[in-house]
């Protein structure tokens, strides 16, 4: 099994949803995180004082996937994510040990 | 006319207080005389006032800090407004509003100390002295209270604490004293409708000079967190506006057309600034923002606080105009030229505001520009130095004074500043072991 | 007994406008005479209509859309309340309550721009004029501000300033001119006592207009992002609850018994309609919500307004029931049946209430319901008759002018809606610059 | 001079009670006549006490609460104010202030029902009746309200809604008919100026005895998640502060310098009672909190209430004293000894400081400590037995009473408790399908 | 050493937090996080109108432990965390690489 | 490449950002959290009762890497985020299989 991480901008979170519902991806955790990359963070002007915000708001997917869906999870992400502007995000996949249903015990591919 | 005759309640002027606020064609209603409908909206006024410090002002600085310092603004703003109340009743207002006797056009006197002899009958002017005095502690309160902007995320809560009660007794009840309490001010005729002087540039002095010392905040100016929460922000500005209603209006001490003309100009010198400042944003980073539509708010509102009394719409607009240029440009200079770190702007917006009104009213309280014109034979000449002398004169004790109430409180606490990690940390956690926003 | 001569501002009718107020048994209280205790009562009643815009409808608005978009919100409320401040000074007073001349029946005259000739002595009834005018200005606010609800998280924020600009010359000045300042509707003696047909009818209808010119919301209606803050929102509605106790209980513009009626019948719709609308959502859903629950709350005052100073407390039982039922369905009616993105409801809540509560009051009025009785010699129908042709009148004018406007509106600001990205990223950060939340 | 007296609004007394309660030295005002003063000030006061419990008490309490049961608890609030607000209209203004013929010691009578009779003019003093009935009828919505805090996070919504009402009817409407409508109290003269008995001690007693039935939440008191918002918790006492002003000022009945005095002692035992808590958390736990600040607020209010028209500054200091050191040890008390989930203090704040109140203003009404003094002939201890009877009677009645309505209303709904996994899961998913923060 | 990391209902936190100490572990990370799955987001009507709410408050939770616990750490979140209800949550576990404690400098096993 | 996921103190979060500038590292997603270790919690006090905070407030870092990078990365968030006292955090390293940026396609290495 295979564990995919992305982070992407917040508002292509439905579209990226979408997108894995269509490839089947039955499962996902999705968090509010804070995101530095070649998008610099932004500035944010109050009462004319320049705030320099280094952290801007992006949106983190975890998706446990069984092997050979790995590699069409991360195009449907791609696709869907990307606005081909700066601050599109990344994804990131790695190796699971193991996956389990607390509801059911069923383990594994079978978890997921 | 003036207003010092206004706010006077010493029992001796009072007659004359009373005739003098009496704008109704009616003159049956003789003096040391109770009205009801006055006394109803000084009541009011003071609701409305104290709901400018608790929760208008707490809410509108809380939104400003990082929200790791939120809830130390609000116990700032709260327990200045307990303190300064009961140092109110045992002391300030007597110093503030009654006959110093020899001392009297510097200070007041101690007769009224836990206001001994007012009771339920006792007047001033049309309305029950009690009600007087407590509208007069709405202001008391928020006085220091501006000053929270100044110091926030990095000061001693004990430092809070002492200083503004030193402040109190020092610098803010002769103030009073001179401008509203029959001092010599007073006697000058200078003009500060509802605390141009007393409140605002007071308090935007004494904010610079509490900066100086204190230093600072981490990361300042380059990597300063921005306001957290700029809703409430806005909801304190919003409450600060109804409220200022009381201020202004209320300053009129009846229920009259001079206490709507009060909030009339108020309300239009605070819209006019308001939109000044997000046109001038607009403009110059392509974006309004609500934070600064309601700093151009209370720009507004301090701007026009000395006039409201004396100046008519056209006036306002003037004023609305002048405060949200004056102030909107202040605030860079405060911070970028001066690199002081005036946290929430209190001197420019606050101090700056309240002075330019202070020396505006001079010429529009003219006729010309709808004002309810000077006293017989008072040139605009005559007035300018007047209001430039009380300005200059309340300017420089503010600052010599708090300059020294600084180190006393400085030798009292052990330093009025926290410590770096405590302030890194966050007061809320560190200094009163609160944690403000727990969602899950 | 009229509403439009109680309102009325212009000096012909004061003499009539004051003899009518007085519900007093003492007729000594002479016309041309000020009243501080209906002063005191309207300058409060100021102040609570300004707190129900600054901040009542911003929160109640605010909580409803998602966060990325609530300073945007609370920035069109604000803002609004500048700008129509500014506009009712210039000309909006002016055109709204003077004489208008030989065009009298449709529209006022302009000899009270800048309100000229307004000093403090001047009175309207028993209150200072420039009380009247700054009270008849915090309607001339909430009236463009409740629109916002209907072009949240979509709209160009410079498409709202003109808009609102325009509309209150256009559409708000001349029906407050027909209703409230002696024009056509007043003279066959139209009831509405505190806005039904000159708010709420108006604002409603415009609403639908401007709707459908701006198409709804991305994902609508299937999937659109519940309310953010439901707290905030009933926090907005208290406020706003509250503060109609000034709209409609100053809408008698005395401190008297029709005031204290006024604002118990407001109070009993409020309560009633709230209690219904928690009753049908518990009976269908199974749940009842807080969102519903002030949603009732804000359809009850809404129903009630035009009735308030006509209606006893059984017919503001009736009107609280009615409101409830009628305001739920029409709510299901605009986004299911008509699919239109009327996003918080204006028109099903305020439109659809305001016009009920003016049909109902011809009924309602009648002693057999507890209400206060018609003019003599008119019938039921005679009033019913005058109400549905105002209500006509209203709608009709305010949805052919809103559609030109909107027009006129897109040509000046090259298309009233944001781009696409910016509505999904949110018109906090696009429009304003700023992040509402920040609470790390 | 008495209380009773001056609440009273059945006719046969009120030429009495206007005239005791002119503090103006102008009998000129004589009865049976509006005072246009005295109603602005009414009116007013009516939104401030509404203001109280909307928003006030409800994001104070909601703040308090964990995050998940923040919209139960504003909801228990607004609901309550909706149905106490019609049944007060049906029957429970007239079980409390008619006269109740046979049994008008224990109960009023029926005749005002649906306030039948009273029209626009009907007098009570020198107020509408119509302003009487809706200024007691804030106060019978934050009476049921305050009880709120004994029960959140745990109970279910129906049993709110119904336990609220049977209590408003059988506890609330008698004993304000015993203190303040002419029953048996109000003829031995207690006193109780704004509710310390009928309102605070009330609802103070029933909220042990509703906690005793329903049991403490799971987790208590060991784990129990903290309050969530603790500057939501400051917002709403600011509120309840301010609103205060309403509940103390406004039962003076007049704008006078009885009202002024009031709202003067409120204020400077708030003051007190806050910085007392304030030092007392900060000698023993090291740091002082928000939190903690704002209860003491809320403790020195309630501790005023039953004296705030009969005693002077000095005795406002004194309760504020006391206010503090007994409530504080008092919540200690609750939850530790007696190991009771009054889970936001009802009984320890309201109950402890209404009855503390209603037994120190026996002393402090005493000329030598400021107060107004007692009715000639009687003594201290003539008065102090009469306030503990009161007490004695009051808490007796609301306990035996609230434990039947408690066993009643179990009987209606199944058990007044949810269901632990909806506990757990939070009320405001499970009862009324909402989410509070929604933040994305 | 093993990196566990479950999803589970938020008000089952106390009683995983209670089910893990008492298998010694001495440390975890949590943070709230919104999940998707076979139960499919709820349905919250406001103002009449449904509203289709894809994600659901769930909590994340991280434990590193060492190889021969991780076995006993998922048994006791699948413990703690059944309710046998439709979004009960899973546990995944991957291999950790290494592992410091920032305060000591200890590594890996230490560090846990 | 390395996948580096540190817990440190929220107020340590600027120094360590700068710190990982200075490394070259270009990219970091940071999440709100809360941590629960031998820091055992801490207790807040309203109106006198104690509340026991098991959790306390921390911040997680994740940053991908490259391999040869990662022992820096780790060393420089020890550095900065090092208070000596208790409840100072954890840095954890694990495999990454593979990265990818989404707005160019770039892969790997290339995309970090
Ligand atoms: N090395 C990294 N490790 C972890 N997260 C990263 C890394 N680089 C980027 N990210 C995440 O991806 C987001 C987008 O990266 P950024 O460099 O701004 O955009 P782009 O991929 O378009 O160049 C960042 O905000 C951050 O959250
Ligand atoms: N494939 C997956 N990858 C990541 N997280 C998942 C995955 N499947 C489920 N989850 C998480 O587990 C939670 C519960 O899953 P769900 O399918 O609703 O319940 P159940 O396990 O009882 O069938 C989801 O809300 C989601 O946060
Ligand atoms: N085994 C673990 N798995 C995941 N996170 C952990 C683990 N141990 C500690 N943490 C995280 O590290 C933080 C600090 O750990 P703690 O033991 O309090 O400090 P120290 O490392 O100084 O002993 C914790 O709050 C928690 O977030």
């Amino acid at each position: 099994m295979k564990f995919v991480m992305a982070v992407i901008k917040p508002h292509k979170l439905d579209a990226v949803r979408e997108a894995l519902a269509a490839t089947g991806v039955e499962g996902m955790t999705v968090s509010e995180v804070k995101g530095y990359g070649r998008q610099r963070g932004q500035t944010e002007i109050y009462r004319g004082a320049e705030y320099q915000v280094h952290f801007l708001p992006k949106v983190k997917i975890e998706i446990a996937v069984t092997d050979d869906k790995a590699a069409e999870v991360v195009e449907a992400i791609k696709g869907a994510a990307n606005t081909g502007k700066i601050g599109d995000g990344k994804v990131f996949v790695y190796d699971l040990d193991s996956a389990v249903r607390i509801r059911t015990g069923e383990q594994d591919n079978d978890a997921l | 006319m003036f207003k010092f005759l206004r706010r006077q309640a010493v029992p001796a002027f009072s007659l004359a207080a009373v005739l003098l606020t009496i704008f109704t064609p009616d003159a049956a209603f003789a003096a040391d005389q109770l009205n009801s409908g006055d006394t109803a909206w000084i009541i009011t006024a003071t609701a409305l006032v104290l709901f400018m410090t608790l929760p208008g002002l707490a809410l509108f600085y809380g939104g400003l800090v990082r929200s790791r310092n939120v809830l130390s603004v609000l116990m700032h703003c709260v327990a200045i407004a307990c303190l300064m109340s009961v140092l109110w009743l045992i002391i300030g207002y007597s110093l503030s509003f009654t006959d110093g006797a020899g001392a009297n056009d510097l200070i007041g006197g101690l007769s009224r100390m836990f206001l001994a002899g007012v009771g339920t009958e006792a007047l001033s002017g049309t309305i029950p002295e009690n009600v007087f005095f407590s509208f007069q502690m709405t202001f008391a309160i928020i006085t220091p209270a501006l000053m929270v902007g100044a110091y926030v995320e990095r000061i001693k809560f004990s430092a809070v604490l002492i200083l503004s009660s030193l402040w109190l007794i020092v610098v803010y009840a002769p103030v009073t004293h001179w401008v509203w309490g029959g001092g010599w001010l007073a006697q000058m005729g200078v003009m500060d409708f509802a605390g141009g002087l007393v409140v605002h540039a007071t308090a935007g002095i004494s904010s610079l000079v509490i900066v100086k010392a204190l230093g600072a905040r981490h990361g300042f100016p380059n990597d300063v967190a921005p306001p957290h929460n700029p809703g409430m922000v806005a909801m304190g500005a919003c409450m600060l506006w109804v409220g200022w209603f009381g201020f202004n209006g209320g300053s009129a001490l009846a229920a009259n057309g001079g206490a709507g003309m009060a909030l009339t100009v108020t309300h239009i010198a605070a819209a006019t600034a308001s939109l000044v400042w997000m046109l001038i944003e607009w403009k110059k980073y392509g974006k309004p923002s609500l934070v600064g539509l309601v700093t151009g708010t209370i720009a507004g509102l301090a701007t026009i606080t000395p006039a409201s009394g004396f100046v008519g719409p056209i006036g306002a607009l003037i004023i609305g105009v002048a405060a949200g240029l004056v102030c909107f440009k202040m605030v860079q200079i405060v911070k970028t030229a001066w690199k002081l770190d005036d946290s929430l702007d209190v001197f420019a917006v606050h101090g700056v505001g309240g002075s330019l009104g202070t020396i505006l009213v001079a010429f529009l309280c003219a006729p010309m520009f709808g004002g309810l014109g000077l006293p017989d034979g008072k040139t605009m000449f005559d007035a300018l130095g007047v209001q430039a002398l009380g300005l200059a004169a309340t300017v420089a004790w503010s600052a010599i004074a708090t300059f020294i109430l600084v180190k006393i409180t400085a030798g009292l606490t052990g330093g009025i500043r926290v410590r770096e990690d405590d302030e890194l940390e966050g007061l809320d956690i560190t200094n009163h072991g609160e944690t403000a926003y727990r969602l899950d």
